[in-house]
């Protein structure tokens, strides 16, 4: 498929070089978020509520200020008042105010000289806690008579005669569903929950801040997005943003978790009170489940149509999510995705957000889809299974395509769910013949992708060798795949192209890396700023060649004549021209900036075999199968990892993962223990196929991967356990005792 | 404030000292004492393996061993583990397999993998993923460490 | 926090006896340190008894029993082979606890100390009728393992008793044990429900079985009725349903995080059912 | 002028209408277009929309071109993980 000035032929791309930074990364060498000092250095260490919901009556800082060795201490009288809207609710989060609205609510901080003191003085500070109802399940916080967490927080869209938790409404939809469901000839409705998930990225937030009294300073920080933190700080703190400049350490993860702050603010306030001693800070694993956003949790009515033949007539759906005490769960995005995948003439999606004493949610891979897949592609499933109908081909006859109107109301371009599809029903894993106790699933998910403000530079060094500035972090590779793209738009040698990440003084504003965005939008930015280098090259050598610029042309790393020029000229190589480019009118580089809209969205499809042990209820994954739409892979090993990884997060989130709270509104499980994430000998090795669609919006053809594979695995996993065990079951996780209560017929 | 304690050890083959109090860990000993910063916190609760170093030989989280419990001992860390320039095999076979995303459990898995290999040059796929059940990876779904893992297993077993 | 690191059980005794704030003994340390790092317990005095000469040591006695030193590791035990013959179900149970790296501090006596009533270790050593060493202040004695358990994180040690060592029986002919335990993953978790089951044969016939239950219960529990469900059987499946119901009944589990009594109280039949299962084929020197 | 179609829940802020004739040759326009005939849709263009111009999705971009015959969709806003 060749699509109108976008390439087809590469000579980079597709390869699947080392990364640069991996030779750091296995000598341990990388540095993270913590792995920074800096002379006279300080400790911080949070104090957190211990309640789910209380008043903050009072705050006695006096004994921890008394203890050797401790500089500073804050609370939230140490940070300015009066911020509105997100910023209000940041600050909030990062410090409590009037109240502790969840447990693991920082209420104070303290800077000493060693991390153990800092701990110690932490034990000092006492608060006086007013304790007050509280709510933790979406379901009850919506409920008449539940605890208020915050009056006044509902914004326009909420209508009259809700709870006040209820925080904003969502609505849309198109058709007649009435008419719709009365096409079908099998309709199904179901009720669904999921728990919170959390990101679970191995290493918790950390951070080394500097701020003097003139509100400038420094922050070295593990994020996915600088810029994000620099403008979020400045709010919190009221300083300048352009005083603080951020850098950007190696990210141990994030998955979203870290397109937000939580404890940068504090090191920055106790570094500004401490004197502008820089001030390290580090989150337990206790306090990243507790008080970082894990995701919101959902609770969820699905009603679907569908005639003998397979064609869904009409679908509904009523999405209700906590995402903690502000608002924010991401039932936006739930709406407008829940019915993606298929061309549905007649469907309406309803949405709450709504407010509960749990930590602020942040956003986790594909923020709000998996949830409402989990929900409609179970319904799906079930109405394929009593219409004895295979759950592939049915989707195929149902499935969105190129010129079909979204449910969300704009026609997809070229998209590639029907390929993933047709690739899952050709593969091997698809016909594997399953013993007793076994069960195949079926789903297909969808995430719509991000381009979002990019900044990019690129500058050629005096031997020819080409310097990528990019402000995306690396999370998983993406520093080889800009230098894929750098390397195919200048014809030169991967190795030849170093990629930096620069910090928040270096370029312009960039988003986080989140959205599926990094290799999609950075990339776009790396070719442009590419062409615009080369523009310059070639203009170096015409002059050179007394010829006008536009008659020179760029292959494979050199300038060449061409037209009424062609061969006159010996191609002229990228080292040549920058060799001599100080006395050729000085440094090149090229630039992008902007906004990049060509982005489109990723499908996958997953089919899973598991068995399930019919005494204990527990679920085997045997068998794992992703397959998802690249768009072009730049590089396909890296595009397999995202898959793989992607599709284990959801396998966790489908069978072990939860939060906990106990009737006191505590978080019961805040540890790797007991939030269980999948090990290695949970799995199986999990097979992929690349489905290449180009996206016509990015010069090779890119779409972002990130995300989609955390969407399909909830559905997936649930179908195949209803075909292992007959029992439909619609409230995650799959924990043992929930699968053998429906086993037993109690579920 | 608990008095230090004075610590002699061996760290990668050197012999290093420093002082600690004695409630620190010997990852924090690592970390903060004696600039080896490769171990990593993911928990602190010996529940996720990024701080795997190895004790006299011994496999450990460098979070469940006071800093004092390594006086006199040989503490092997991520540091150590390639040959001046030379990757040992299993590192090289990390970054051609795509075995790490953000590679912060990366000198965790790699020390652990390494000492699975000196006792037993041929596991199955099944002891590999048994072995590092306790190293969490939340980016790969593990698929490409257990391959790097076999594979670096094959070529140590040719070589010798 | 003081750090003490005496050269005998005597010394170490001492110390503790004469503490007077928190005192805990440091062997593996991986319960210890964790409660430290979580603020749990800060221990005033932290007694490391790996300095004392013997502690590392397994060693086989002249009956064919063997003796395991306190701070012996989880790794160090699986690393013995003819210990791993004997008693494989034992050894198992010790396996299971944590990861390949707590393996490699964890120990048999401090898996008993730490008090969880999910404890991987503790089954098995009472299915094997093991007793441990105490010494204390008033001198060395030999208590039966299933005596030291008092409750969710309480043992009936005196203050200043600490425990040196585990003694296992003689395998003796025609024995088998085997533990199994329920955990959401594969891996990494602590026990939802825990059984290990020693018997002896003659021919095809139980002659004598211990059944003991972790998890259900707010201490390690030996179920007499239910060794006794499957003694003088084949373990044919009617003995195996009274083996389960009898397992079931003896449970007092709790709701937790973890799991739920109803699923507790069922899931310990079927384990019971299936570990007895194990340890009957090892019994008759089936190959496993 | 184009025409702007409004998801369900944003048609009572706009006398219940859910396809809206705007003038405009930039989104720019068409919103401030929007909040002009509507002014019930501000807060909600204030907290954040997405537009989508003939089936794609425009970020943060008001000066994106946008032709009489062109399809606009508002959208909710949008973001990832």
């Amino acid at each position: 498929m060749a699509l109108d000035g976008q390439k087809t032929a590469y000579t980079y791309i597709g390869t699947t070089p080392d990364r640069p930074d991996g030779l750091d990364k296995v000598t341990g060498r990388a540095r993270y978020g913590a792995d920074i000092s800096l002379p006279g250095m300080l400790h911080g260490a949070v104090v957190r509520s211990p309640h789910a919901h209380a008043k903050i009556l009072k705050i006695d800082t006096s004994k921890a200020m008394a203890l050797d060795g401790v500089k500073a201490v804050i609370t939230r009288a140490d940070f300015p008042d009066g911020l509105e809207g997100e910023d209000w609710n940041l600050q909030e989060n990062c410090m409590a105010g009037d109240k502790a609205l969840y447990d693991g609510h920082a209420v104070a901080a303290v800077a000493a000289t060693s991390p153990l003191i800092a701990r110690d003085a932490a034990k000092l500070i006492e608060v006086a806690y007013e304790p007050l109802p509280h709510v933790t399940d979406v379901d009850a916080a919506m409920a008449e008579g539940a605890p208020v967490i915050r009056e006044g927080a509902a914004d326009f869209s909420v209508p009259d005669g809700l709870h006040p938790n209820v925080v904003r409404y969502f609505d849309s939809g198109r058709g007649d569903l009435e008419q719709g469901f009365a096409e079908a000839d099998l309709v199904i409705e179901k009720s669904f929950t999921t728990e919170a998930a959390h990101q679970g990225y191995i290493e918790p937030q950390a951070c080394l801040g500097q701020m003097g009294g003139d509100g400038r300073g420094e922050l070295w920080v593990t994020t996915q997005g600088h810029w994000f933190v620099r403008r979020m700080c400045a709010a919190i703190l009221g300083t300048e943003a352009t005083g603080l400049r951020v850098t950007p350490s190696e990210i141990g993860g994030g998955f979203g978790g870290k397109t937000t702050v939580f404890i940068e603010p504090l090191s920055l306030a106790l570094s500004r009170k401490a004197g502008g001693k820089p001030v390290k800070m580090g989150m337990t694993r206790s306090e990243v489940l507790r008080a970082t956003g894990p995701t919101a949790s959902a609770s969820m009515d699905i009603k679907m149509g569908m005639t003998k033949d397979g064609r869904i007539t009409a679908a509904s759906g009523t999405f209700r999510m906590q995402g903690g005490a502000f608002p924010g769960a991401p039932v936006d995005v739930t709406t407008m995705l829940a019915f993606g995948n298929y061309d549905i003439a007649h469907v309406r999606q309803v949405g709450y957000d709504v407010l509960a004493n749990r930590p602020k949610q942040a956003a986790y891979r594909a923020p709000g889809a998996p949830m409402a897949a989990f929900a409609t592609e179970s319904v799906l499933d079930e109405l394929c299974r009593q219409l004895h109908l295979d759950p592939i081909d049915t989707r195929l006859k149902n499935a969105a395509r190129e010129g079909t109107r979204a449910t969300f109301g704009p026609k997809y371009g070229p998209i590639g769910l029907v390929e993933t599809l047709e690739a899952a029903k050709a593969h091997p894993n698809y016909r594997q013949p399953l013993g007793p106790n076994q069960g195949r699933g079926v789903a297909s998910g969808y995430w719509m992708n991000w381009g979002g403000e990019t900044s990019a530079s690129v500058a050629i060094s005096e031997d020819g060798s080409i310097t990528v500035s990019i402000g995306t972090p690396d999370i998983g590779g993406s520093r080889a795949s800009m230098a894929l793209m750098a390397a195919e738009a200048f014809g030169v040698p991967y190795e030849n192209v170093r990629v930096n990440i620069s910090d928040t003084g270096a370029l312009g504003v960039n988003e986080p890396t989140h959205g599926s965005r990094a290799t999609y939008a950075s990339g776009l930015a790396t070719i442009r700023a590419a062409e615009d280098c080369i523009t310059k090259l070639c203009k170096r050598a015409a002059d050179k060649w007394e010829i006008d610029a536009e008659a020179v042309t760029w292959e494979d790393g050199c300038a060449k004549p061409s037209g009424p020029n062609a061969g006159d000229f010996p191609p002229m190589p990228i080292a040549e021209i920058a060799a001599e480019m100080g006395e050729t009118g000085g440094p090149i580089s090229g630039h992008f900036e902007g906004t990049p809209a060509g982005f489109s969205g990723s499908f996958g499809t997953h089919v899973v075999d598991v068995e399930v042990d019919p005494e204990t209820g527990r679920t085997t994954i045997l068998r794992y199968l992703v397959v998802q739409d690249a768009g072009k892979a730049i590089h396909p090993a890296y595009v397999e990892g995202q898959f793989q990884g992607g599709a284990v997060q959801g396998i966790g989130w489908t069978l072990n993962e939860e939060y906990i709270y106990g009737e006191d509104g505590r978080l019961q499980n805040a540890g790797f223990l007991d939030y269980r994430i999948p090990v290695a000998s949970d799995l199986p090795m999990i097979d992929t196929v690349i489905v290449e669609v180009p996206n016509p919006g990015h010069p090779y053809g890119v779409r972002g991967v990130g995300e989609t594979g955390i969407t399909p695995p909830l559905p997936a996993i649930a179908n195949a356990v209803r075909e292992a065990t007959g029992k439909r079951l619609c409230d995650l996780p799959l924990r043992p005792s929930r699968v053998l209560a429906a086993i037993r017929g109690k579920g | 404030m608990t008095r230090r304690l004075h610590v002699s050890t061996t760290l990668n083959g050197d012999a290093v000292d420093f002082l600690c109090d004695p409630r620190e860990t010997l990852l924090d000993c690592l970390r903060d004492h004696l600039g080896a910063t490769g171990a990593k916190e993911g928990c602190g609760t010996g529940d996720c393996g990024a701080c795997s170093v190895t004790l006299d030989g011994r496999l450990v989280c460098s979070c469940l061993v006071l800093g004092v419990e390594a006086e006199g001992k040989e503490i092997g860390t991520i540091e150590g583990m390639a040959d001046g320039e030379t990757l040992h095999p299993l590192q090289r076979k990390f970054i051609e397999h795509a075995a790490l995303q953000c590679g912060i459990c990366t000198p965790g898995i790699l020390i652990a993998a390494k000492n699975l290999l000196d006792r037993n040059p041929d596991p199955t796929e099944t002891e590999v993923r048994y072995w590092l059940a306790g190293n969490l990876c939340r980016c790969t779904g593990y698929d490409k460490i257990v391959r790097a893992v076999m594979d670096a297993a094959s070529e140590l077993r040719e070589a010798s | 926090m003081n750090y003490h690191t005496p050269e005998s059980f005597e010394d170490a005794a001492a110390i503790a006896a004469a503490a007077t704030g928190t005192t805990r003994f440091l062997a593996g340390g991986t319960d210890v340190l964790v409660q430290l790092r979580t603020d749990l317990v800060t221990p005033d005095d932290l007694i490391d008894i790996k300095h004392i000469p013997g502690v590392k040591q397994i060693t086989r006695r002249e009956d064919g029993g063997w003796r395991i030193g306190a701070a012996v590791a989880g790794a160090e035990m699986t690393e013995t082979a003819a210990l791993c013959a004997d008693w494989p179900g034992l050894v198992e149970g010790m396996d299971l606890v944590g990861s390949t790296q707590v393996q490699g501090r964890a120990t048999l006596v401090g898996n008993l100390c730490n008090g969880s009533p999910a404890a991987d270790g503790v089954p098995g050593m009472i299915a094997a009728g093991c007793t441990v060493t105490v010494i204390g202040p008033e001198g060395a004695r030999e208590v039966a393992v299933e005596e030291i358990p008092a409750g969710p994180g309480k043992t009936t040690l005196d203050r200043g008793e600490v425990i040196t060592g585990v003694n296992i029986p003689p395998r003796g002919a025609h024995g088998g044990d085997a533990y199994l335990r329920f955990i959401p993953r594969t891996e990494m978790d602590i026990a939802v429900v825990g059984c290990a089951v020693n018997l002896r044969v003659d021919g095809a016939t139980i002659t004598h079985a211990r059944v003991v239950l972790g998890a259900v219960a707010p201490t390690v529990r030996l179920v007499p009725e239910a060794g006794e469900a499957i003694a003088g059987t084949t373990l044919d499946s009617a003995a195996l349903d009274r083996l389960a119901r009898a397992a079931s009944a003896a449970c007092h589990p709790i709701d937790d995080k973890r799991g739920t009594i109803e699923f507790r109280t069922h899931v310990a039949g079927v384990l019971a059912k299936r570990a007895a299962t194990i340890a009957y084929s090892r019994a008759k020197g089936d190959q496993a | 002028m184009a025409e702007v179609h409004l998801w369900s829940g944003l048609r009572s802020l706009a006398d219940g209408q859910e396809v809206v004739a705007v003038e405009g040759k930039t989104v720019g326009q068409l919103l401030d277009g929007l909040v002009k005939a509507h002014p019930g849709l501000e807060p909600a263009i204030r907290r954040g929309v997405s537009v989508a111009v003939d089936g794609q999705i425009v970020p943060g971009n008001r000066n994106h071109p946008v032709d009489p015959d062109s399809e606009v969709f508002l959208l909710q806003k949008l973001a990832g993980g």
